[in-house]
């Protein structure tokens, strides 16, 4: 949301997108799988029902979009060079979420399982931590913007 | 000088707004406007330590030197992805 | 194919299936997902047009059927038990495969990701050692069973 | 005693068939089944290294005693899954 403006077209890169509407998975497979392939790997994050036991109803995301875009664009490229995997696509949702939603989409493709699980497990661990998106959750008594993990060392601005 | 400043998330609430112009004098740097802000909100300065910024749209260093129409993030810990 | 039948129906046990047709992913995730989970990590085993360089033109996958399902139950119960992820499903689909159709699907449902990547990738590796189907491989000029990976030394008959 | 006897994957190519009644003495075990076809398929011989064995769709070891109309996989190294 740059600037306030809740309406954004869908953003693009060559292997990343920041879209509004439900994330669709089958149409991203179909992007992201080749015959060389031997394994593709799914990480669906989900919008679960509870945040330590308190009841969520909904959740929204929030994103400094260009620079989300950019940031998850550079972490595809970082896992092709690093994990040698032969495709990658990240895609995170925003706005308002309902419960049992997918808000990010990870997908690898790879001749070969091992890389496909490190590039996968890579891609949303370090997503978690530097994609500038935010989460607010809704419960029944308010809302509350949820606590981020720290930004690694050496992102922070004052150490 | 003016920058372009954006709030994202609860420092979005703590200042009230989603953008800010400042104007700087030159030679103003990253960290002149986080400074900038934790004079005037102590609720920002309690959470400066965990603060990342952004200089037109990368992640940058306090050091980072600003020039007239520069976009500055200011960026709280992100949540974004899930589990 | 217990005792030459090539006709078998659908075999389906708590968590497992071994199916003929065409694996139906968004039916496995509908079952699998539920608003408990916050990460469902999928992993999906496809045709690969090539064996070491050497083209494929198809596949055809047969099982010792009844034990196999009882085997990927017995996996599909060790990795709910081990690693405390909420479910999981496993489906392998049996007969001609051509290149870039899905033969195994794994999903694995979890409160957290760290449990959800290693449930995944433990069953995985175990199914492709231990339950009993094998892989013929169809090339230009001729076709072979693939080689499997050895027997884990417990399973072996002479050590 | 009658066991049935089951090949898979290239053992059956070995054997010629998918299935066997096998006729064996009292007191036989699962062992007893793998030198029947060791004894008279070298190929089969050349391989038994690898093979594993089930005994009514358990894996079992070559010391398990057979029983009448028990069923016996002979299972070379498995190839499902994919990459």
């Amino acid at each position: 949301m740059t600037g306030g403006k809740i309406e954004s077209a869908e953003l693009r890169s060559e292997h990343c997108a920041i879209v509004r509407d439900p994330i669709n998975v089958a149409g991203i497979k179909k992007e992201l799988e080749h015959p060389e392939d031997g394994a593709a790997l799914y990480f669906d994050g989900v919008v679960r029902n509870n945040t330590r036991g308190r009841r969520t109803l909904y959740l929204n995301y929030e994103a400094y979009e260009s620079m989300a875009l950019n940031e998850m664009e550079r972490l595809a490229q970082a896992a092709l060079e690093q994990f040698k995997v032969r495709q990658v696509r990240l895609v995170h949702r925003l706005g308002r979420l309902e419960i049992g939603e997918t808000s990010v989409l990870i997908g690898v493709a790879s001749a070969h399982r091992a890389a496909a699980f490190e590039a996968c497990r890579w891609l949303i661990d370090t997503l978690k931590k530097t994609v500038p998106i935010w989460k607010k959750e809704y419960f029944e008594d308010g809302a509350v913007w949820a606590d981020g993990e720290a930004f690694p060392e050496e992102i922070r601005v004052n150490k | 000088m003016r920058v372009k400043v954006l709030l994202f998330g609860q420092l979005k609430d703590i200042i009230g707004r989603q953008e800010d112009l400042l104007e700087l004098e030159p030679g103003a740097k990253l960290a002149t406007v986080m400074t900038h802000y934790a004079e005037r909100y102590p609720k920002f300065q309690g959470l400066s330590k965990s603060i990342a910024c952004s200089l037109n749209q990368e992640y940058a260093q306090g050091t980072a030197m600003l020039q007239e129409g520069d976009e500055v993030g200011l960026l709280p810990p992100v949540s974004g992805g899930r589990s």
